[in-house]
């Protein structure tokens, strides 16, 4: 029974799961990076879709619906690559002599020296860029619906009384949109965590892969215990973190409505 | 019902209109429209439901642009660039300035719903006039009690009622120290009791002088507070005068018709 | 430009897959959908609780942990239960079971959305139908699920791509049998074979943006014969609900 | 002192593996190490899906593939190998104890390979017509559903099975004909950089000269080779 | 004003209520109200906002259970079960086809919005009565021609103005033949003109000596249009009485205040 205790208890401490615990950190960073890129290109894609020049407006709204036509996976194996090769054309125009881009055989990058190395973090970067590209074009829809449902009455009011329109926009129009846009970027934000999920397609050791790996039946005694297929278990596990995190976050965003929504949504009488 | 003051007639002009129009598309809501109220006075415009009392409300700051026709409000016109629907406000700085010396008091209240009563009074004179603290907040509190709802300062306007709401949006506009106070169916969204609360607030501005263009569906109350009502239909100005004119001595036909419906409300 | 064609050939058998397992998981779906959301609103503490437990579950996991753990549950089931009831490799088989983990899963985002509704139906109507002496189920028929299906629609639209767009990650937790390969593997393989990403996948992004069109079309037109009763009607709009 | 980055799949024991402390170890890590010793380099492992393992390699993201990777001519028209550091080595077939195929010919059967190997190419373009072949991301997820009943037989290196079957105590056996398929495994690099190449040839060259590799096979190996000896 | 019939207090009673009290949480709305309303008879209440009136109505057809005491239809007493708050109909059958000879016109009209206005009016007779489609399309369309929208017969709710959609919210009560129709403030989301409209349809049916319960703020229109009055207060009948004794000797002190402030309105 002792024995079993230990046992169990050194094996959830290996090395291998440290990792995994370790690698929840890459979850909620990309999570949380993720989140912030998304309310950034969110606003940044509601701005142009509002804005008063039709090719701007065009290029807002062709964001967020081109974005949201097509499933995110295929976004994050497209968008890391096209961002490294990006940036890779641009460092070449920078750095590449012209005798440096003629010796190169193979057809990219332009010049060894443009070449960039991808680690964890180039990845863990790129990743929450991509989460925030993608989700941005959500928010950008969410953040742009509430602006408009604001009601026309309170911002005529501001007017009436003399606001310059910058006085409209943020003494009024901002500070009452955040309750409109909250309970949908509630929703984005929960789709951002949800596909954290999907990092191990990413070249990010996340928590997905190592539940994979641990999981996976393993004969051999060289590589560590040996077992049947568990990888069902560590799903569970999984499962459950996620479901905590949507608690978490649910009971989060329920307190930001409650202040955002002071006087718009509180009825109770003081 | 008032006594038309016989210094009236010759107080100066604060709100003119010349010659106002203005369409919605394909719809021409005013046809050319003229009057004057002068300080001191109040004019209430009645009408028929869509017959443009509020677009013309809305017109005289500029929240509806006028197609044609100018707005001059103390003797100063309103600076517009552009023709028709294109029409835009020429400059910014001055339709502020208007704007600040035009109390409106919407129909929906519109009350900021993310600020208290008292911030709702406190906003404009803080944050357009740009005055001191201390010395609006006295102001604005005195305010609410002078239309009897001191004791809701600190409340959010959704903890309200109607009636209560009304009259701190009358506070509101009364804070910024307007010129001419503007009011679209100040009692429409009342119940019977609250109206009466509010045709009291109103009825006291009246007789303190305070000029005011107001919008009614209470001919009750047009008779009793007014010095000059107008009567719309079909975008023009159909019959003007003193209460005793227009609804003692009725000529139009339509409005005849207008105030006989009203009568049986 | 060839090879743009090519591609367009090479992956037209593939995106029938992903519309294999959309079409076979949507009507699922909505009838499982409608269940819950009358679970989730009924006063029933039992029946609520499990209709509650089970939105939550799934709308707070990820798809992709759903397919995997669904995947090895069966997997770990397979010599106890399916072998002997002779449907082992039926089960287990990703045109199996790819609908299956999406129809658990949309029914869920189907029955939020239903259950929002179901609230939203103007309470008046249902007043006026009591009123007027209906039964509860005469109730439910005429007066709130004509309500109800109507403010669905535009939600479950959505809802309907984006579970299209789901099944873009299917292959990425199964295992593929012979060359049965969706758009996304498809467009992949050929990723990995000449490394041209700016080719192969936008391609694939294209087929499923144009079968997401085809979807917002043909739901467009629904959508305009249910509302045929509201002289403006609110164009539909293509909206984010709660997604995956 | 050079520094290579030389990327593995971690999910390939005995070549490569992820050991209890998360790791990566294996006879290819052992082995690299003593190539790296040998020319002058110094290494470090990165550890990437076997999917994306040469796209990844052409992209600059490491500069050398040790995965189990065997030398086949579609992948020498995008890569270039070293000379190979383990022997060409049958293929196998496993099944579950008591499973009786038929091979002559076989047909109706559930094959499991692990997708983009040499085993998946040979099982699709021999097998595909008469049988079922279902491809998994990983082998080791082949093995779990062989496990569980879901596939007849997988069909992979010899030396990959070789230690599962007689560490799953009978349970799982060999079954079928022995297929000889690839050219030895090698190292992977990008063409352009033919000097490492070089260099790493001439250190695989002096490790199989002074036995190293063959010690490395044995140990890993069980002692069951092949070994360059003989 | 409407002479009160002398066979009316003879008739046998069509509505009866007897000491029904109704709580919403610690709120006590009706704290025992009893009355009677007869074949043939109009019967208002009136009171100010929140006095109950709405509730009270909205207790006859069940659609909310008091906590306590009875109300008979046709003198058969309507079953229910349980005790307060947790009181529940009693028989289904029983109710649905009580609920079916009681035609609610809703303040809000409650319309069903994705039926047609005949579809509307026809629901009920076929779904819940069962009747025949070609002779329930027939009285239908006779109906909304007596309520003066025949012409709107296949155009949606949302297509109406307010008073055709409370016409055809009072063809929809009629065209199940009801014993009795209840209406809740018919009028009070109309403007005047609409107003007038929808009061003419009412004055019709009383005239044709339909038995009516109607909750209604515009008390010209009770006076002209009732048989008896009652005024609830507090959760109480105040007074109650012929249209004549109610408003022409009013005797409640809180009633004199009520009518000053309508009379005001
Ligand atoms: N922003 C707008 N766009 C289009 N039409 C408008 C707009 N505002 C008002 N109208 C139309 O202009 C006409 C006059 O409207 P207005 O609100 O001025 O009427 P009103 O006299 O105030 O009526 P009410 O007494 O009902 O408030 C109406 O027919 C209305 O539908
Ligand atoms: N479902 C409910 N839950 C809680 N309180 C309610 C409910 N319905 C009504 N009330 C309360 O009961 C009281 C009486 O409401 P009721 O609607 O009967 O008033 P009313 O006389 O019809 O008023 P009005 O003239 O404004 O329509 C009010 O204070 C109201 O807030
Ligand atoms: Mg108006
Ligand atoms: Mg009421």
């Amino acid at each position: 029974m002792i024995e079993d205790v230990t046992f169990w208890l050194s094996y959830l401490t290996n090395g291998k799961h440290l990792a995994w615990y370790g690698s929840f950190q890459f979850t909620i960073f990309a999570a949380l990076v993720g989140g912030f890129f998304a309310v950034v290109f969110g606003l940044l894609g509601a701005t142009l879709k509002a804005s008063r020049h039709f090719p701007l407006r065009l290029i807002g709204s062709t964001y967020s619906s081109i974005v949201r036509g097509v499933p995110d996976v295929l976004f994050f194996l497209f968008f890391p690559l096209a961002f490294e090769q990006a940036v890779e054309w641009f460092v070449s125009t920078q750095v590449c002599t012209p005798e440096a881009i003629a010796a190169q055989t193979s057809p990219w990058p332009p010049c060894k020296e443009a070449n960039w190395f991808l680690g964890t973090g180039e990845y863990l970067l790129l990743a929450s860029v991509s989460l925030g590209l993608v989700y941005g074009a959500f928010a950008t829809n969410v953040i742009h619906g509430a602006m408009r449902a604001v009601p026309a009455g309170q911002l005529e009011a501001a007017r009436a009384y003399g606001m310059s329109s910058t006085q409209v926009l943020w003494r009024v129009h901002i500070r009452q949109m955040w309750v409109y846009a909250l309970p949908g970027l509630s929703n984005v934000w929960m789709l951002i965590v949800k596909s954290t999920s999907l990092l191990s397609l990413l070249q990010i050791a996340d928590i997905v892969l190592w539940a994979d790996r641990l999981g996976a039946p393993n004969f051999l005694p060289a590589v560590g215990l040996v077992h049947e297929d568990w990888r069902w278990r560590y799903y569970l596990v999984l499962f459950v973190f996620y479901i905590l995190v949507t608690w978490l976050s649910e009971r989060v965003f329920e307190a930001l409505m409650r202040r955002a929504g002071r006087g718009i949504l509180s009825e109770e009488p003081t | 019902m008032k006594q038309a003051e016989p210094s009236a007639a010759e107080a100066s002009p604060v709100v003119e209109l010349r010659n106002l129009h203005k369409s919605f598309g394909a719809l021409e809501v005013l046809k050319g429209i003229s009057f004057i109220a002068r300080e001191g006075q109040v004019v209430s415009l009645i009408g028929s439901s869509g017959s443009g009392k509020s677009t013309l409300l809305r017109c005289i700051n500029m929240l509806e642009i006028p197609d044609r026709g100018e707005v001059l409000i103390d003797g100063e016109a309103v600076a517009l660039k552009g023709e028709g629907p294109e029409r835009r406000i020429g400059d910014e700085n001055q339709i502020r300035r208007i704007r600040s010396e035009l109390g409106m008091v919407f129909q929906s209240f519109n009350l900021w719903a993310h600020l208290t009563i008292l911030e709702n009074v406190m906003e404009a004179p803080l944050v357009v006039q740009k005055r001191q603290r201390a010395e609006v907040e006295a102001e604005a509190r005195a305010m609410l009690d002078k239309v009897g709802i001191g004791a809701k300062a600190d409340a959010y306007p959704a903890q309200l009622s109607g009636g209560q709401q009304q009259r701190a949006a009358i506070a509101r506009a009364l804070c910024i120290n307007p010129r001419v106070m503007l009011f679209d169916e100040p009692t429409s969204a009342l119940d019977p009791e609250l109206e009466v609360e509010v045709l009291r607030v109103i009825k006291l501005l009246a007789d303190e002088g305070r000029t005011m263009v107001l919008v009614t569906h209470d001919m009750d109350f047009a008779r009793s507070v007014s010095d000059r009502v107008i009567f719309l239909h079909q975008g023009l100005i159909e019959e003007e005068g003193s209460p005793d004119e227009v609804f003692g001595a009725t000529r139009s036909a339509r409005l005849k018709q207008f105030l006989n419906a009203a009568n049986h409300d | 430009m060839q090879a743009f064609l090519d591609d367009l050939a090479i992956m037209a058998p593939a995106v029938l897959f992903n519309i294999y397992f959309a079409a076979a998981s949507i009507p699922i779906g909505f009838v499982l959908a409608v269940f819950l959301a009358l679970g989730k609103a009924s006063s029933n503490p039992l029946v609520n609780l499990l209709s509650r437990g089970y939105i939550y579950a799934f709308r707070g996991s990820p798809l992709f942990i759903q397919f995997f753990m669904f995947y090895s549950l069966a997997l770990s089931l397979n010599v106890a239960v399916w072998r002997p009831l002779g449907i082992s490799g039926f089960v287990l088989h990703p045109l199996f079971i790819g609908p299956l983990v999406l129809v658990l899963n949309t029914s869920a985002y189907s029955a939020e959305i239903f259950y929002g509704a179901l609230r939203a139906v103007p309470r008046g109507a249902v007043e006026a139908a009591r009123a007027y002496g209906m039964s509860r189920s005469q109730q439910f028929r005429r007066v709130v699920w004509p309500n109800l299906i109507r403010l669905a629609w535009p939600a479950y639209t959505n809802e309907v791509v984006f579970l299209f767009h789901a099944t873009a990650i299917v292959y990425f937790a199964l295992p593929v049998i012979g060359t049965q390969k969706d758009l996304m593997i498809t467009a992949k393989g050929l990723f990995e074979r000449d490394f041209n990403a700016f080719l192969h996948f936008p391609v694939a992004a294209l087929y499923f943006l144009l079968v997401s069109l085809v979807i917002f079309f043909v739901f467009g037109l629904i959508y305009q014969r249910l509302m045929r009763h509201l002289p403006a009607q609110p164009r539909l709009r293509f909206m984010p609900g709660w997604l995956r | 002192q050079e520094n290579v980055r030389i990327a593995t799949e971690g999910a390939y024991a005995p070549w490569n593996f992820l050991n209890d402390s998360g790791e990566p170890a294996g006879y290819e890590i052992d082995l690299a190490h003593a190539i790296c010793e040998q020319a002058g380099l110094s290494c470090e492992f990165i550890v990437n899906d076997w999917d994306s393992i040469i796209p990844n390699l052409l992209a600059g993201n490491y500069d050398a593939i040790m995965a189990g990777m065997s030398i086949t001519e579609e992948r020498q028209q995008t890569i270039n190998f070293s000379d190979e550091y383990f022997p060409p080595d049958p293929s196998r077939y496993v099944a579950l104890a008591g499973a009786a195929i038929d091979f002559e010919p076989l047909s109706g059967a559930r094959i499991g390979v692990q997708g983009g190997t040499i085993q998946a190419d040979h099982a699709e373009s021999n097998l595909a017509q008469d049988n079922t072949v279902i491809s998994f991301t990983t082998a080791d997820q082949a093995v779990a559903d062989l496990a569980a009943g879901n596939l007849d037989a997988i069909f992979a290196d010899g030396a990959y099975v070789d230690p599962i079957v007689s560490a799953s105590g009978g349970s799982i056996e060999y079954t079928g004909p022995e297929i000889m398929i690839g050219e030895g495994m090698a190292v992977g690099l990008r063409k352009e950089d033919a000097d490492l190449t070089a260099r790493i040839n001439d250190a695989i060259a002096a490790l199989k000269a002074d036995g190293t590799v063959d010690g490395l096979i044995a140990q890993w190996f069980d002692g069951r080779g092949p070994y360059y000896a003989d």
